[in-house]
């Protein structure tokens, strides 16, 4: 008999790469996307199909069960791709983890029982595979779970710190430890699994506490790279390479991401993790009142109307203040006048990497105009106008000269050097590292208050369409 | 003959391996649907709920712990492309007056 | 569960995909070395010839045959990987005035 | 018991994918082959050592062979490490193919004939990778050889083509390709193996003949990938992972080396494979005689110690004239003056894909002064002189503008657009394409015949080392 069904998880596990390879360029991610859920499409009819083969003879059992599951899924799956905002990307992706990870926990625990139930005995690899694919799962479901909750304000953003709190987790997570190597060795104390399972959850719930709101998008990555690993381990208690392969590149992919996020703040994992470095402790300090200066919408607007080139700098007040769509009609004013615009992205602006493309990309901003940081830099000496849209730390010149400053050495958009500054946002608040900002108070600095969409709306106004030639 | 574990081991290494080489490469502009696109793709644990559910011998907790399980994940399935393909949808090269029919 | 054959296979599918993935991003510089060393890599049949060899019930003709599919293969790992050697050593970014010492 | 050879081979396999990973930069390359020799030898210790537990509990017999073998093997080896001349890098490259491919072959015929000689069945799977094995095996053995011979120069350097030539390879193959089928069908029909073996050993044979001399590089990248698919094959017969993983990389190797090879010729696959395009079809036409200016080695000299910039492009002849280290030479004493010296590499430049560099290398350039191609163009303009030093084809700009060349549309150094062309070569006859170079005729073009050696230790002889401030 021909394993069929081996053959379309190869092809499927070949087209999962093929996805991911394709996310190179912008011109090649639609087709990502599509050879994706084609593979997933094939994985799933596959093993739906091939079920007797996987199963040594049996048949599928149960598919009221399983067809009214998949259906509720979609139900409440399209609506969730089709009405969330892109401002509330990062909620959303935070919400996926968990369910991805709840189900994981869900299956290997289905498994344990079952395998209990049948009195079949569970070989101690397969065993140490559940455990971990269990213990993953539930930690990040909870984790994710309270990620959302910080992402969306519902739950306080700051670090919840206590006395004791590493005795705590030290403490519980030996338990849970115990628990995990008793349970390998004898699987049937099945009373176990609960506490075990319990632990799990709680575990992931006091990770993220003494974790800032701010740091949650880094927290989301690291969290991607456990799902990846639950949904790998399921794959290694199944001997299943297809769910091996797609956990290994969700975890890797959850790594690299973290990596970066980590690089470009300058902050090492140990320091996001346990750091409670945030809001708090730097509110002090710079309260002295510095002179600086502002201008209004119509002077704003007439600098740049005079400039030859712009580079717009956007930040997380961008996304709060969903100002994609009105700088969109400020590029198209600003290009139809001849003004040379591009946008200079920090890899960490926003709250989630890749954040102001995604917005950019919504408002129809050719993506050839967003460019890197790395590669913008060497362009502001020859700018005319930096405007500056509700970004703040990712500008901020300290990090390249005070090494006092706690985001010394985080690489930066060098702003500064262009010929004239622009800055918009509503207040002198500081941004997520709660630091203050030199660039507001130098002397080519103009700092426009206003909420961002408001502020560039009242801008273009000012640049009027004239008669094209 | 190597056993089960060390032939997942091996497919893992490798895996490891694709993994980190592609993911460097994708482009910074697309790292949010990135995260979304890897999300849907490991939502593949479908395949172990739809096994463990479809179990003639499924106990009555193993279908309502499959059961949930399936409807988390082909929540992520179907949210997660559909969201990642809305999203990589939007970047163009050049942009188009909205309404405005396409010459070449 | 898959078959020895479906296993290689996804083995291979891997391999193939980590080994594209990184031959291209070779240096250009090297890749006359590159050569070399696949070479020398590929000599890993070694361990097949090494088992045919030392297996209790060989014949006559298969220790002939494996032994000279050693010494074949052996004279590749050992050449392959010294002029390999030889070769990157030769690339340097700064020259060193031959027999003249290295100050900071 | 823990399967501990398994294990050994996964880190061996990871072992070899670092060292190829390591030779994306010189830096790292180093390390790259020590890691790649580390997994090797981790490989064969692991293999003797685990004998018992990878034949199911037999332990290794026949040592005297095997290690007489390894001593044979070791001794050829060093020897040729260490005596073989840079220049002759692509002979030992196709040597090194017919040994490996050689040994894949052997081991698949010893398997073959082993199990049947024990009545052992041969499941259908495990034929089908004998075969291909075998059969790659053997084709890729004489393929090399032949390679080989062509390079080194013993064999015609001409195609050979005749009537119904692919009418007899057609059939061969066909008969190859029955008796194959027969043997996977029927493994007991052991008197067929031989004459498939040399149906095989006549096919590698046959496939090189119609090719010229100068193609051999892109065939040895091709028979690269034969080889590596072979060592594959017999990962597949004989359950080895590392076997398969070892043989895709090289097979991959081969394959992108073979491509861009082609792609730098502007030339498909097939056409390398079937055009038997060569010297020959070409040599008719521009025989006329063209006036050209030339010059002395003082002359030359004095021109380059006046220029600021200097872009020296090597071909072919400096491999032909071992001219590496009067370059190195000319490169000092130059720099020593205060001129800019750069070399531009061409992909194809030589008989192989980075023969320059390596070359170059020995003679200790610094490999920053090494500029691909891409890189070097945009210079050209800049540069006061373009010093083309055994090289033709590569600098032909027929391949820009005559859409009648056979190499039109092949990317060129434009050296045309330099200041000042010189080129080093013996005569006015052509390059590997065979013809003409309109380079030569060109106002601004001076030629400096002589052998690309002697040439330059002339001029070297004209500047002479200055008291150093
Ligand atoms: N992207 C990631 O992946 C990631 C991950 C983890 C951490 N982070 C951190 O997040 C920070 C991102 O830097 P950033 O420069 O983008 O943001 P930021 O430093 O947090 O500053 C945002 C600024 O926008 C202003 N703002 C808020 N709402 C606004 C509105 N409606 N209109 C106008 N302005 C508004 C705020 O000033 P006002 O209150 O005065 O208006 C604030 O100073 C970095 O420190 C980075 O390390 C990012
Ligand atoms: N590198 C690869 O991987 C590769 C692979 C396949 C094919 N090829 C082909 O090989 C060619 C390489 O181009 P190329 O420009 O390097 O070489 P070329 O076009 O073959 O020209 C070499 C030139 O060097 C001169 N020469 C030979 N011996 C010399 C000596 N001792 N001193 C001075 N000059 C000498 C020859 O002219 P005289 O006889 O007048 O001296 C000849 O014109 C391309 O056509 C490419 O397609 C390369």
């Amino acid at each position: 008999m021909p394993h069929f069904v081996q053959y379309v998880y190869i092809i499927s596990a070949a087209m999962f790469i093929l996805s991911l390879k394709w996310m190179n360029s912008p011109a090649s991610s639609r087709r990502g996307v599509a050879i994706g859920s084609l593979g997933m499409l094939l994985a799933v009819a596959g093993t739906l199909a091939g079920f007797p083969e996987l199963m040594g003879g049996l048949s599928v059992h149960n598919w009221t069960w399983i067809v009214t599951a998949m259906v509720i899924g979609t139900v409440i799956g399209v609506p969730i791709a089709y009405i969330m905002p892109m401002t509330a990307v990062p909620q959303r992706t935070a919400l996926s983890h968990a369910c991805g990870a709840l189900a994981a926990a869900l299956v290997g625990a289905a498994e344990f029982y079952q395998s209990n139930q049948m009195h079949e005995p569970l070989a101690m690899f397969k065993m140490i595979a559940l455990v971990i694919e269990t213990l993953l799962g539930f930690l990040t479901f909870t984790g994710s779970l309270m990620a959302m909750g910080k992402l969306q304000e519902v739950l306080p953003q700051r670090p919840i710190t206590y006395r004791g709190q590493n005795f705590v987790n030290f403490t519980l997570f030996s338990i849970a430890g115990v628990l995990a190597v008793r349970l390998v060795m004898v699987p049937s104390d099945t009373f176990l699994f609960p506490i075990f399972s319990g632990l799990a959850l709680l575990f992931g719930v006091l990770l993220i506490i003494p974790i800032g709101g701010a740091d949650m998008p880094t927290v989301i990555a690291i969290l991607n790279s456990y799902a990846g690993l639950s949904a790998c381990a399921m794959g290694f208690a199944l001997g299943n390479n297809l769910l091996v392969v797609a956990g290994a590149l969700d975890g890797s992919s959850g790594l690299i991401l973290s990596i970066i996020m980590c690089k470009a703040m300058n902050r090492s994992f140990t320091n996001v993790l346990f750091g409670a470095f945030g809001q708090m402790q730097m509110k002090v300090g710079h309260t002295e009142q510095k002179p600086v200066r502002s201008a209004s919408p119509e002077e704003a607007a007439s600098i740049l109307e005079a400039a030859q080139s712009v580079i717009i700098v956007p930040g997380y007040g961008l996304a709060v203040a969903q100002a994609q769509h009105k700088i969109r009609e400020l590029y198209d004013a600003l290009t139809r006048r001849g003004v040379n615009v591009k946008f200079g992205i920090h890899p960490v602006a926003g709250r989630m990497p890749g954040h102001m493309n995604v917005l950019l990309a919504e408002a129809d901003i050719p993506y050839d105009r967003l460019v890197e940081m790395d590669e913008i830099n060497g362009e502001f000496p020859q700018c005319d106008v930096a405007l500056v849209i509700g970004a703040n730390d990712v500008t901020n010149p300290a990090a390249r000269t005070d090494k006092s400053s706690p985001i010394y050495g985080m690489p930066i958009l060098d702003v500064d050097k262009a010929h004239t500054v622009m800055v918009i946002k509503r207040s002198m608040n500081p941004g997520f590292a709660g630091i203050d900002n030199p660039l507001y108070y130098m002397d080519k600095t103009l700092m426009l208050f206003g909420d961002a969409k408001a502020f560039v709306s009242e801008m273009v106004k000012e640049l009027p369409v004239r008669a094209a030639a | 003959m190597p056993s089960n574990l060390e032939k997942a081991l091996f497919v893992f290494m490798l895996a490891t391996f694709v993994g980190l080489e592609i993911i460097r490469k994708v482009s910074p502009l697309l790292h949010t649907p990135l995260m979304s696109l890897t999300n849907a793709i490991s939502a593949i644990s479908v395949v172990g709920a739809i096994l463990i559910t479809g179990n003639e011998r499924a106990t009555d907790l193993t279908k309502i712990l499959g059961f949930v399980a399936i409807v988390a994940v082909f929540t992520n399935i179907v949210s997660g492309f559909l969201i990642t393909d809305r999203m990589v949808k939007m970047f163009k090269k050049k942009p188009q007056a909205a309404g405005a029919e396409v010459h070449k």
